[in-house]
């Protein structure tokens, strides 16, 4: 048996290149945090990143200039209002350009969809009557070879890497994971490298019966990274600190403050277990 | 009991839209309090479908997110988010979708993508998100928003969700098979499509606002129903209800959260 | 609360009506017998059956002379040959002809998709170089608009009834399965009406979390039919009787033998347990 | 233990192939037996897939279907039919596809769906099935039949499953991404393809047949290696662990089934 436990600092640098196509997925719940971060420390540059919603982690890898491309389609800190880094690139080129690549939830779910299928494009109604496909030269249509009827297409997304949190691994590198799980099964399966960040590791796991499990051949490397999902959420493990969200606010609202902020947690942390300690010495 | 804001109305007007058994597509904020509000007052069996997935759900306090682990918890089931899309809303499995938006133009139509113009926005906002697709598919849908010039407007920036497009049935004769917005519900009253024109008209006020102060807060010149109602304000029951859900709300989300070790 | 718990007679007779495309789905596990013999009973005419396994059901249902239409991928008696009824339909009209629109697994599995998801198509990489296209008019192309790549293109299956057996529901019809589910999901979802009979009926259904239930908005009836699966099994509560499936060959070989067979034990049974009483009868 | 029958030594020559960790995509009957004779054996890492979506199972008997209860209950997981088709073969996800067929013509292409002509069929066979993408798919296929001159024709009656097609990298031109038949084992011995031409040749034979007798079973003129092999009998070891496994399965299957009550 072929064990595909790493570090995640090994995952990241072994998988993750400069220019890569790269999406941390998560809806709400499971939210690779902890990978993020390592993405950020390492240094990478130029990433097309991809994201249904781009949240907190998105708007700290923006503001550290590791984006120059995002695939998404609601770019918001939830129940809360803006993403400012994501803004200030968006509105102002800070600190570099972002080139979007803007859909809805339904074409990046369908998009994923069809890249975990190995078809090229995907089939939806959808983007009637807006403006997005004037903005967006990716949203094109297909007609229906039996009804005529038109309809929209997307490319599939195939990322380079998909990185994702979960409850549970073994060795071998299958995953377990329950709870809200948003596009990441597809986006997992669409991917052509896959690490896998979890709460823990075990010898192996039990069968699983109707479960999800992402199996162990399409995962590239599992790494223990308890946590590595705060500040949201990881079912039956901790809760999201929906705090720490309305903080972000404020934090990452003037350019300053933001990167004081990410030099003090997140580049001068060696990793996500030192992060949270540094949350703890504010708190 | 009697004293009772805006914002408590605008939900309460919301709620009474929605009928026992409904297969509602339930946004965070005003939407999700709303819905939460039927259930707990006339309609038991609303279905409440969150975005995350998460269906049938019967939350306890409101979600600070559309993804919190109580939605997970209390759903009959949850499901891979694109199955909700597809297998739900594009199919026309639901029944009711709320829409918020930061304009609104006088036929229903929707911007959440920017205010100025796309390639050099003055603000970039969130994005579509379901919305589109929510507009385009939920069997009719209702809009919730607070009511000022900038919000209901007679030009929008971008148009991210389809109402009645240009009106005068132009979005009948598109695929899109919901309805399309039916209700919209400010903070001064309630808005519904004309029904050969499609333009949103003042069809029913608040108890205590005047149709001045409607026509002020509306961007476009803004048609007035013949007799326009006046909404019976939130019952005890309701009124009660809905600030038990909210204090419930706030004391959960008082709790400090510890961080994993 | 509305209940949708209806007999299974009256289900039957409320929503399958003579010429209606019908697929009673199962993959080995939970198949509707209890269903399709009670169609039989009722002697439903000229169905347009769906199923990509068609077997020893569908056997009799041929047999018996309801179909004139099959939709499938795969008409076989599992592990041990032929369905002869099948084989006595298409080879010799007996008892009457039947058309045949045949497909692979990929392709229903895709069309049963494309029905629930509300499209018009589905968009596969299938068929290829075979000879199913030259005799089957619904099997075409489409090409990607990103790619330009041809690929093949099924329309999409939207049974108006999709019959299913499941372990448990509850009054309000929400339905609970779990083990091999194959495309059941699919085809209920894709269906106009949707049957399902049922081990149990419980008042409520606890919270399933990621388990597989169907919700009760897309059930128009429940109908309780402890055994409906058998011969095939119910995982958790019945095996499956393999020496049946193996005499099945036997039974179904010649006409006379097979007629016999349906009117003494399912004709002259008044219901499934009557069925069920009856085998026990000859053991 | 020296005695050892024709199908023995095709199951033995099918696991034989397999390697460890390898994904794998299981037909009942022989392939079932040859996969888990494997997993049993020198590959117990082997990724067993039956086509009903249990992934990683590891029976203690062999299934008469491909649904058994059993393959479910010792899956690492169990995933629906659609994605079975969509995330795993389609995709490429899939090493090794076994297939069998009534037909196999001399570029692999293979038939199981009608003898005579399809509108009026002498004999109507069950049908394509999973295997028209397993052959299409999966990064190579293994191809396991019974040789006679009726089972393996010059011309088959319909084609099912693309082999080579017509040959001489006819197959590499299309857009399938599958390696296609690497690999026909028979009740005589191994058929490969040639590189330049594709068409299948005798690469191997079992223990004590002659090439003459495989040229008698096979219905074209079968082109021989230069060197053709003699495959190793089974060793004590698979005969011991094939026959055991097929006692516990003959063990299992005879308990008797009671009606549901």
């Amino acid at each position: 048996m072929t064990s595909k436990v790493r570090t995640l600092g090994d995952a990241i640098a072994t998988h993750v290149r400069d220019g890569a196509c790269v999406a941390l997925e998560g809806f709400t719940h499971l939210i690779p945090f902890a990978a993020g971060h390592e993405i950020i420390r390492q240094g990478r540059r130029n990433l097309h990143l991809v994201r249904m919603t781009p949240d907190l982690i998105y708007d700290q890898m923006i503001g550290m200039g590791c984006a120059s491309k995002l695939t998404f389609s609601w770019g918001g800190n939830p129940g809360v209002g803006s993403l400012h880094r994501l803004r200030d690139a968006v509105e102002h080129q800070w600190p570099a350009p972002l080139a979007l690549d803007e859909h809805t939830h339904a074409g990046v779910a369908a998009a994923y969809s069809a890249g975990a299928a190995g078809l090229p494009f995907a089939t939806l109604r959808g983007y009637l009557g807006t403006d997005l496909p004037s903005v967006n030269p990716r949203i094109r249509s297909v007609d229906c070879p039996f009804t005529g009827e038109r309809l929209a297409a997307v490319p599939a997304l195939n990322p380079d890497v998909t990185i994702l949190h979960a409850q549970r691994a073994d060795r071998r590198g299958n995953v377990s994971m329950h709870g809200i799980v948003g596009a990441q099964r597809e986006a997992a399966f669409a991917a052509r490298a896959l690490i896998v960040t979890v709460e823990e590791i075990v010898d192996e796991l039990p069968p699983a019966m109707n479960g999800i499990v992402l199996p162990h051949w399409i995962v590239s490397a599992v790494a223990q990274c308890r946590g590595g999902a705060y500040p949201s959420y990881v079912h039956d493990h901790y809760a999201r600190d929906n705090g720490f969200y309305q903080r972000w606010d404020t934090i990452a609202r003037e350019r300053d403050g933001f990167l004081a902020w990410m030099n003090r947690h997140v580049l001068a942390s060696r990793d996500h277990a030192a992060f949270l300690a540094s949350l703890q010495e504010v708190a | 009991m009697s004293d009772w804001t805006r914002e408590e109305m605008m939900t309460v007007a919301a709620a009474r839209q929605l009928w026992d058994g409904c297969v509602c597509f339930v946004g965070i904020g005003l939407p999700s309090a709303a819905c939460n509000l039927a259930r707990l007052t006339h309609a038991p069996d609303v279905v409440l479908i969150y975005e995350s997935g998460t269906l049938g759900t019967r939350p306890d306090v409101l979600p600070l997110s559309i993804g919190d682990g109580e939605l997970a918890d209390t759903a009959a089931c949850v499901i891979p988010l694109p199955e909700v899309f597809s297998y739900l809303l594009q199919a026309g499995r639901v029944d009711v979708g709320f829409l918020g938006a930061a304009q609104v133009d006088r036929y229903g139509n929707l911007n959440s993508t920017v205010i100025g113009p796309y390639d050099a926005p003055r603000t970039r906002l969130p994005g579509a998100g379901g919305a589109t697709e929510i507009a385009a598919h939920a069997r009719q849908t209702f809009v919730m928003l607070k009511a000022t010039p900038r919000s209901l407007v007679a030009q929008l920036d971008f148009c991210t969700s389809a109402g009645f497009l240009a009106g005068n049935g132009a979005r009948a004769r598109t695929t899109m098979r919901g309805a399309g917005p039916q209700t919209v519900i400010t903070d001064y009253g309630v808005l519904k499509p004309l029904p050969e024109t499609d333009e949103l008209h003042l069809s029913a006020l608040f108890n205590g606002v005047t149709v001045d102060e409607a026509r002020a807060a509306t961007g476009w010149p803004l048609k007035v129903a013949e007799s326009v109602d006046t909404l019976t304000p939130p019952t005890p029951i309701e009124l009660e209800t809905l600030r038990a859900l909210h204090a419930r709300t706030r004391e959960a989300h008082r709790r400090p959260v510890r961080l994993p070790a």
